[in-house]
C-alpha cells in the first residue's frame, strides 16, 4: 500500500476546518523527516485521537506511515508502550483539545516526567467537534455551546502554561492556517530528543469559528490574537517563556526547549547497566529447594 | 502407624517472624523429598495484626492447604484463642511461653523458644528453637532442618562462623524439650523419590517466570494486591537490552501502553486485580476491535469493587470474559495450582500470539500467596508460539482475509491502521454493514483455533462429573479421591481454559445427567457460563474469602448427587 | 382500495435540509392523527456525506420502520444508484430535478423543487414543493400540509405576513405537478380518531422527560453518540434551584460523580454509549457495594470499542449486567419504543430507589435517533417511588438488617461510611468471612423485591415463544402479528425487565419447548442469559447496524419453529 | 452512633505514622468548624481515598461526621457530586499522594477550573503505603523502592507548582508532626470559599520514613528541609507563592488565597437566574403534536 485510495473510508472535514492545514504541515514535516534522515516512512507511526481530528490518521495523503486509531482520551499510553519499546520508530500523536486535555488530562503529566520521546501535535478548536458542538476545557468561561446553553461555567483552561509548568521539554504553539511555519514547529518536534508538544490553533468552522479572531482582520480593525513569538526569546529559558505565555494572547512559535533531561529511553538504558543480564535457568534456579 | 501428611499452623502478630520460620519450615522439607504447601492469611494493616500461615507437609503432592490443624503454634493469647478450635482430636497446641500462658494439658505444651535460644548465645535462634520442637512433634527427621540451616548460613565469609553451630544446637534444645515430655504426632513416612528436581515458590513467581519462559518483552504495571509482586518481580528481572519495564500511573495506562507495545511487535503483558481489571474494560475492547495480541493477568481478590484486597475468592470470570461493551468473548485461561500457574501463563501467551487478541490469565489470591515445591519446568519442551509477522511488501491488507492473517510490524512492510472502529481491510473506519458482519465474524472465527485444548477427565462413563475450576481444582480433586474411595460414582472434568472450552470437553458436558461445579463466589459464575453452552451444571458456592475445606466439598457433593 | 401504510425515504446529501422536510412531513401527519416514525441513518462526518432518513405514516400505531420504500424521493446522484433497489414494485422515485436527471418512466418522476419555489417569490419553499408532491403522490390530503404550514409558521410577528401563503402555494404547485403528471400510489384511509392527545419525539428525549418525571435532581455526563442529546437535553432543562447539571471531564468523573451526589440524597443519573459505559465499570461496582441509588443510561451503539457510533445493536447486555469484577448482577431495564423509553426511564429510578442501588437503562442508537408519535403521558397516574430515608436518631446502623434498610442523608442522623470494601453495619472495613456472607447476600436479596415486574405475554398455551428485546420489539411485534395471521402456533413474551426477569414469566419461559429472541448482536446475548437460567432459548441474530426487517424476522422464526 | 466504637474494623498505622498526625489536626480543625459555625457534626463529610491515609475515615475518634470511602484515585468526582448537588455540607477529602496524584490526577484541573468548593487534605509519604512501598508520583528521582530497585526512572512530581500553575484558589503546606499549626490550615481550607488543598508531608515509617530529613537534626547537623513560610508573605500574591515553591524545599503555611474567583455552586446559581423555571406540562407540551 504505497498511496491511499480507500473508497470505503467515509469521514471527511468540513470545508474550510483548520484541520487540513495542519495536516498538509504534518504531511511535509513526516517527509521532510524521512528525507533528512533517510529512513523509510513505515518507520512512523501516527497515533490518533478520537476527534475530527484524529481522522487526521486515515486522511493522510502520499505514501503511508503506520497509523493506530484508538480510544478516546488515550493516545499517550499507546504512544508511551510503542516507544518505551521501539525507541527506533519516529513516534507521533495526533489528538484534539478535548481527547488531550479532558478525558485523556492524566496522562500529560507521567510522559513529562519520563521525557516520553513523542512528538504531539494537538489540533486546540476549543470544542468538541466531532460530537458536534460541546465545551471543550480550553472553551472560554461563558461560551455558548449546546452543552452550555447559558454559557460555559469554568475557567477556561491554559494549555501553553500547563505544558510549562510540568517541564515538558519542547513546546510550541502554532497556528493551522500557517502552513510552512507549523511544519517547521513539528519537524522541530519530532527530532527533539524527548516530549514535544505543538499546540495548534485549528478553528472548527462548524462550531467555533476563530478564524477571524486568531489571524485579525485589518479591514474590521480587528488585531490578530495569535501572532509570532519576538526573535529575541531564548526558547531555552523556561521563566521567560512561562512570561510569554502569560501577557501574549496567543504567541506562535518555541516556547521552550531543553535538551538537558534525559528522555525515557535513556533512563531505561542506565538501569540496564545496573543490573545483571538475566536467562530463565539462573532465575529458575534461585527457587531452587 | 505412620503418618503421611500433617498440618502445622503458626499464628499471631504480623512483625513477629513466626512467617518466615513457617516457610523456612516447608521449605526445608521439600529439600528433604517431602512436598509442602503454604497457606496465609494477612490483615490489612501493613505492621502488626493477627496473622496466620500454615503449612501442610506430605509425602504425597499436596493439593490443599488441610482442613485440619494438627499442630497449632501460637504467639500470643488473641492467637490461641482464635485458632485452639481448628486443631485435631489428636492434635497438639505448642505456645510460646515467653510471650503467653496457657493451663498445660497433655494437649497443650509450652517452651520458652527466646529464654533457650539465648542459651546458644544467640536469641535471635528462637525460631530454630521453635522448628526443633516441631520436627520432633511432628515426627520429622531432625537432619531434615539441619541440612537446611546448613545450606541456608553455610557461607561463612557472609554469615560467620557461628550461625549454622549455633542454630542447630537450637534446633536440637526444642527437639529435646518435647521428645523429654514424651509429646509426638507420629513419625512421618520417609520421603518418596522424586524424579525431577523441584522448585519452591508462589504463585505470582511462578506467573512471572512463565511469562518470561513465553518470551515476555514488555510489562507495565500499577500495584496492587495481590498483584504487586509481579509488577515487583518484573522490575527486578525484565531490565535488559530490547525489554521494558515500567510502573506506570494507572491501570488505565497500563492497558494501552502494553497494547501500545505490542502493536510494535514486543510481547507484552501486565498484572492487576479487580478494581484494575474493571478499570481497563475499555482497552480490553479495543484490543480485541484491532486484534492486538496481549495478556492481562487478573489476580482475582475478594468482593465487588474495592472488595476485600487480602482475602481469595474466583468471582471475575463473567466479567473477564465480557469486560466490556459491543460483542467481545475474550479468551480465559485460569491456573488451579502454583505449577499450572507456571505452565497457563505460557499458554495465555501462546494463545495471545495465535489468535491475535486480548487473553485474560484468571489467577487468584489463593495461589498468589500459595507457596508450593512443583517440578522444575524443564523449559526445552516448552512450546512457545510467536507472532506470525507479514512479509510480503505489496499490497497486503492486515485485516483482509476472514481467518488468522500475518501482522506488520511498524518499520516492515504492511502499514495499517490499527482501529478501535469498525474498520475495511486496511484498518481505516468504515460504517458498511457489510464490512461489519465481515469483520465481527472475523473476530469471533479466530476462537475457533482456540478450542483444541488439553484438559482432565477422569471416569468419564460417570452421570455425574465433578468439575471445578481455577484454585478449587485442589480441594476438588482431594475431594474427588474421598468420594472415589467411598465408591460413589463421579466423574471428574477440569481444564484451564475457560472460554472457549475445548470443543470436545463441551460435547461430552452436555450429555451428562449433571456438571457439579465447586467455585468461590456467590453467583455460580462458572456453572452459569456452562448451563448457557447448554449443559445441565449446578455449583456449590462459598463466599467467605478463604478456599474450601475438603470435607466440605466431599458432603456438599454427596448430597447433590444424591438428590439426583 | 385505500392504503392504511406507507413509507417515503429521502436520501441526498447532509447538509442539503431535507432531513427536516421528512421530519416536518412525518410530524404534520401525526397533527393529522395519523401515527408516523422516522429512520435515520447518518455519516459520521459532520457536514455532508450521504444522509438518508425514513418516514412511515401509517393509520395504526407504527411498530417498526418499514422494510420497503413507497416513495424515494432523491436530490443526487449518488443517493439514487444507492436506493433505488429499495423501492417497491409499485411505487415511485420522486427526484429533484434541479440537482440530477434520470431516465423518466411511469415510475421516476423529476420535479424542479427549487424553480418552482422561486414562483411563489420564496426559493426557501423547495421543500414545500417536495411535501405537496409527496402529498399528492401518496394520497395525503393537502390540507394536512396546509394545516401544519399555518400553525408553524402562523407567528406573523415573528416570521411575517408572507411566509404563510407562500409556502401555502408552494404545496399546491408541488401537489398540482404530480397530478397532472398521473402519479398516485392510492388514497389513505382517514385517520382513525385518538383518545388521547400526542406528543412526537425522539427516544432520548422521552428517557430525558421520564428522568424529569421521576424527580432527577442531579445530571453530569460527558459527551458521545448517540446520548450526547440527554446531556444537552439536561444542559437545557435541569437548571433550577436545588437541580445540577454539568458537562464533566469524563465518564469516570460522571459516574462517581453521580454516586457522591446520591449518597448525599439526590435522584441522580448519566448517560453515555458503550465507551463510556466501560469506563464507568469500577463505579459501577462501588454503587452496588456501597448500595447507592443511580441510573446509569447506555444508549447502545454499534460494536465493541469505539465501534459504530452511529449506528445501532443491542450488544451491551452481557457487560452491563456485569459490568465489574467480583460478584455483581445489575438490574436493567431496556425500553423496547419510544413510548417505554418514557416509562421504562421512571422504571429505571423506581428501581434504584427502591433496592438502593445502580440500575442500567438500556437504550439504542435506533431508538434514540427515531421520531415517533406517542400518547401523551399523563403525569398525575405516574407511580414515583422515592427513598426511604433514615430518621431514627439513636444508634442507627445503614447496614444491619438484611434487607431494604432506610438511608441516612448528611446531614441528618445516622452518620456511617459508605464503603467499596467489605464493610461491617456501620459501613467500616472488615475482613471477617461471616460479614462478607452476610453482605454479600444482603446485596442480592434485596434484587428479590425487583422480581414482580410487568410484561407482555400472548398466545401462552404455544409451545414455541418470540421474545425479542429493547428495540426489536417493534420489528418482532409486526412480525409476531404476519406470522398469527399465517395461523402459525407462536406466543409473545416481553418485558422491559431484563435482570432480574420477572420471576413469573421465566417460570413460564423454563416450561416452554423453545423460546425465539431476535435480537441485534453476534452472540446472542440474551438468549445466553436465558439458557444460563434453564430456559431453552436460541437467538435471531443481525449485526449490520441496522435494526431487523420484518419480513427477515417472519422467515427466520417460520423456519427455527419448524424445525422442532 | 455518637462515639465510634468498632471491634471488627482491622486497620491500623504503623507505629509512628505521620497520619496520626493528621488525623488529630483533622479532628479539631472538624471540631472548630462546627463550634464557630454551631453547624452539626453531621453537617460534615470525609471522603477518603484508597491507601493507608484514606483509612483517615475509619479512624477518626469522638463524634463522627459522615464518611465515604470509595476507589482509589476517585475522591474530587464523589467531592463535586455531593458538594455541588448539596452546597450546604462541609466537605472533605483525605487522599495519599498516589491516590491523588497518580491514578487521580486527571480529576484536580477540573475541579480547579470550576473552582469546587471543597477542602482536601492530602497526606504526602512520597511512596505508596497500603501496597508496601512502591515509588509515587512524589518520590524523587532515583529513589530506591520495591518497584524502582536500580532507582525511579522519572522526574519527581512538585505538587505544590502543580496547584499553583492550575490556579487553586487555596493552596498551604503542612508538616504532620505540627499539629497545631496543620490544624489551623485545615480549619483556614475548609472556611475558604472555593476549592483548597492542604497538602500535607506526612512520613512513611515503614517504607520511607523522612522525619530527620523534614525536620531536621541539629545533633547530625542536618538543616530542616520543611520550614514555615515568611510572615511577609502576601498569600494573594500568585506570583510570590510560586518563587516560595521554587526555591524553598518544603514551605510550611498558606502559599496562596484567593477569594475572586467564584465557587461553582455560585456559577451554578447564575445560571438558574438566566433560565426559566420548568415544569414537566409544559416540558411535555413542547413535544405535542
Ligand atoms: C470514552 C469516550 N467518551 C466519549 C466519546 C465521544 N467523543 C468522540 S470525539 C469526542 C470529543 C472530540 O473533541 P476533541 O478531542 O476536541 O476533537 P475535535 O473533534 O474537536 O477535533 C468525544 C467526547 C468517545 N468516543 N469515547
Ligand atoms: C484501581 C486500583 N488500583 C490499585 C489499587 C491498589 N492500591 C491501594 S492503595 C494504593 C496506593 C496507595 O498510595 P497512596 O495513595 O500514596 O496512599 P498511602 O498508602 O501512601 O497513604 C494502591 C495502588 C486499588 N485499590 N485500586
Ligand atoms: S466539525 Fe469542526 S472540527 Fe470537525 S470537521 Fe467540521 S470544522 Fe472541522
Ligand atoms: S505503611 Fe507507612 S503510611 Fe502505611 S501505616 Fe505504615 S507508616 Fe503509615
Ligand atoms: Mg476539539
Ligand atoms: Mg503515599
Amino acid at each position: 500500500m504505497a498511496e491511499k485510495n480507500n473508497p470505503e473510508y467515509d469521514f471527511k472535514w468540513c470545508p474550510g476546518c483548520g484541520d487540513f492545514g495542519v495536516k498538509k504541515a504534518l504531511e511535509a514535516a513526516i517527509k521532510k523527516k524521512t528525507i533528512e534522515t533517510e529512513e523509510p516512512i513505515l518507520n512512523n507511526v501516527v497515533i490518533a485521537g478520537i476527534g475530527c481530528s484524529g481522522n487526521m490518521v486515515h486522511l493522510l495523503e502520499g505514501e503511508q506511515p503506520y497509523g493506530f486509531h484508538g480510544l478516546h482520551g488515550r493516545t499517550l499510553p499507546v504512544a508511551m508502550g510503542l516507544k518505551s519499546s521501539r525507541p527506533d520508530l519516529n513516534v507521533i500523536v495526533v489528538a484534539g483539545d478535548g481527547d488531550f486535555l479532558s478525558i485523556g488530562a492524566e496522562h500529560i503529566a507521567p510522559q513529562a516526567k519520563r521525557n516520553l520521546d513523542v512528538c504531539v501535535v494537538i489540533m486546540d478548536n476549543a470544542v468538541y467537534g466531532l460530537t458536534k458542538g460541546q465545551s471543550s476545557p480550553t472553551s472560554e468561561e461563558g461560551m455558548i455551546t449546546s452543552s452550555t446553553p447559558y454559557g460555559k461555567t469554568e475557567q477556561g483552561f491554559d494549555p501553553l502554561a500547563y505544558y510549562l509548568s510540568l517541564g515538558i521539554s519542547f513546546v510550541a504553539s502554532g497556528l493551522s492556517s500557517k502552513i510552512k511555519d507549523l511544519s517547521e514547529l513539528i519537524y522541530e518536534g519530532m527530532i527533539h530528543p524527548g516530549f514535544s508538544i505543538v499546540h495548534v490553533q485549528s478553528p472548527c468552522t462548524e462550531y467555533n469559528n476563530t478564524y477571524e479572531i486568531l489571524k485579525g482582520s485589518p479591514k474590521k480593525g480587528i488585531e490578530p490574537l495569535a501572532k509570532p513569538i519576538d526573535e529575541s526569546h531564548n526558547p531555552n529559558d523556561l521563566k521567560q517563556a512561562m512570561e510569554i505565555v502569560d501577557t501574549s494572547n496567543i504567541p506562535l512559535g518555541i516556547l521552550y526547549q531543553s535538551k538537558v533531561q534525559p528522555t525515557l529511553t535513556q533512563r531505561f538504558e542506565d538501569l540496564t547497566n545496573k543490573s545483571k543480564q538475566k536467562d530463565i535457568e539462573s532465575l529458575l534456579k534461585s527457587y531452587s529447594v | 502407624m505412620k503418618n503421611t501428611d500433617f498440618v502445622v499452623r503458626f499464628a499471631g502478630e504480623g512483625g513477629q517472624g513466626f512467617l518466615s520460620a513457617a516457610i523456612g519450615f516447608a521449605s526445608a522439607n521439600t529439600k528433604a523429598g517431602y512436598h509442602a504447601q503454604t497457606f496465609a492469611t494477612f490483615p490489612s494493616q501493613i505492621t502488626g495484626g493477627p496473622t496466620w500461615m500454615q503449612t501442610r507437609i506430605s509425602i504425597d503432592p499436596v493439593l490443599s492447604r488441610g482442613d485440619e490443624v494438627d499442630v497449632l503454634v501460637v504467639f500470643n493469647e488473641y492467637a490461641y484463642e482464635t485458632h485452639k478450635n481448628e486443631v485435631k482430636e489428636n492434635g497438639f497446641i505448642l505456645y510460646d511461653s515467653d510471650q503467653l500462658n496457657i493451663e498445660p494439658s497433655e494437649k497443650v505444651l509450652g517452651i520458652a523458644f527466646e529464654k533457650l535460644a539465648k542459651t546458644t548465645g544467640n536469641a535471635r535462634a528462637a525460631n530454630m528453637v521453635m522448628m526443633g520442637a516441631l520436627a520432633e512433634l511432628v515426627g520429622v527427621n531432625l537432619s531434615v532442618l539441619e541440612d537446611f540451616v546448613k545450606e541456608r548460613w553455610g557461607d561463612t565469609s557472609r554469615y560467620g562462623e557461628q550461625i549454622v553451630p549455633q542454630n542447630i544446637a537450637a534446633l536440637k534444645l526444642g527437639s529435646n524439650e518435647v521428645q523429654d515430655r514424651g509429646f509426638k504426632l507420629a513419625e512421618i513416612e520417609p520421603a518418596k523419590p522424586l524424579n525431577t528436581s523441584q522448585i519452591f515458590l508462589n504463585g505470582n513467581e511462578a506467573i512471572s517466570l512463565g511469562a518470561y519462559s513465553a518470551g515476555v518483552e514488555f510489562y507495565v504495571g500499577y500495584p496492587i494486591s495481590p498483584a504487586t509482586t509481579i509488577l515487583i518481580w518484573m522490575e527486578k528481572n525484565l531490565v535488559e537490552k530490547n525489554k521494558f519495564v515500567h510502573q506506570v500511573s494507572s491501570e488505565i495506562e497500563a492497558i494501552t501502553a502494553i497494547i501500545g507495545a505490542s502493536y510494535g511487535g514486543k510481547k507484552s503483558m501486565t498484572a492487576t486485580a479487580g478494581p484494575g481489571f474493571s478499570l481497563m474494560s475499555e482497552g480490553l475492547g479495543l484490543a480485541w476491535m484491532a486484534e492486538i495480541p496481549i495478556v492481562v493477568v487478573d489476580v482475582q481478590r475478594g468482593g465487588p469493587a474495592t472488595g476485600l484486597p487480602t482475602k481469595t475468592e474466583q468471582s471475575d470470570l463473567l466479567s473477564s470474559i465480557t469486560p466490556a461493551h459491543g460483542d467481545v468473548s475474550l479468551p480465559v485461561v485460569a491456573p488451579g495450582t502454583v505449577e499450572e500457574c507456571f505452565y497457563a501463563t505460557i499458554e495465555a501467551f501462546n494463545w495471545a500470539e495465535k489468535y491475535q487478541g486480548p487473553v485474560i490469565l484468571l489467577s487468584e489470591h489463593g495461589l498468589a500467596e500459595r507457596q508450593q515445591n512443583i517440578p522444575k519446568p524443564d523449559i526445552n519442551s516448552l512450546k512457545i508460539e510467536n507472532r506470525i509477522i507479514n512479509q510480503s511488501t505489496d499490497n497486503y491488507y492486515r485485516y483482509e482475509s476472514q481467518g488468522i492473517s500475518p501482522m506488520p510490524i511498524p518499520g516492515s512492510p504492511g502499514p495499517y491502521v490499527a482501529n478501535a472502529s469498525e474498520h475495511d481491510k486496511m484498518g481505516d473506519t468504515t460504517h458498511l454493514p457489510e464490512r461489519h458482519i465481515e469483520m465481527t465474524e472475523r473476530r469471533f472465527k479466530k476462537l475457533e483455533i482456540l478450542k483444541d485444548s488439553k484438559y482432565e477427565y477422569i471416569n468419564s462413563k460417570s452421570e455425574i462429573i465433578l468439575m471445578p475450576w481455577g484454585g478449587s481444582k485442589g480441594p476438588g480433586f482431594e475431594a474427588f479421591e474421598k468420594l472415589q474411595e467411598k465408591n460413589i460414582d463421579i466423574g471428574w472434568a477440569y481444564t484451564m481454559f475457560l472460554n472457549p472450552l475445548p470443543e470436545k470437553l463441551l460435547i461430552e458436558l452436555q450429555s451428562k445427567k449433571l456438571v457439579i461445579v465447586p467455585e468461590l463466589n456467590y453467583l455460580g459464575q462458572f456453572s452459569s457460563l456452562l448451563r448457557s453452552q447448554g449443559v445441565n451444571a449446578k455449583s456449590i458456592t462459598q463466599y467467605t474469602g478463604l478456599p474450601f475445606k475438603v470435607q466440605y466439598l466431599v458432603d456438599q457433593i454427596t448430597e447433590l448427587s444424591s438428590k439426583r
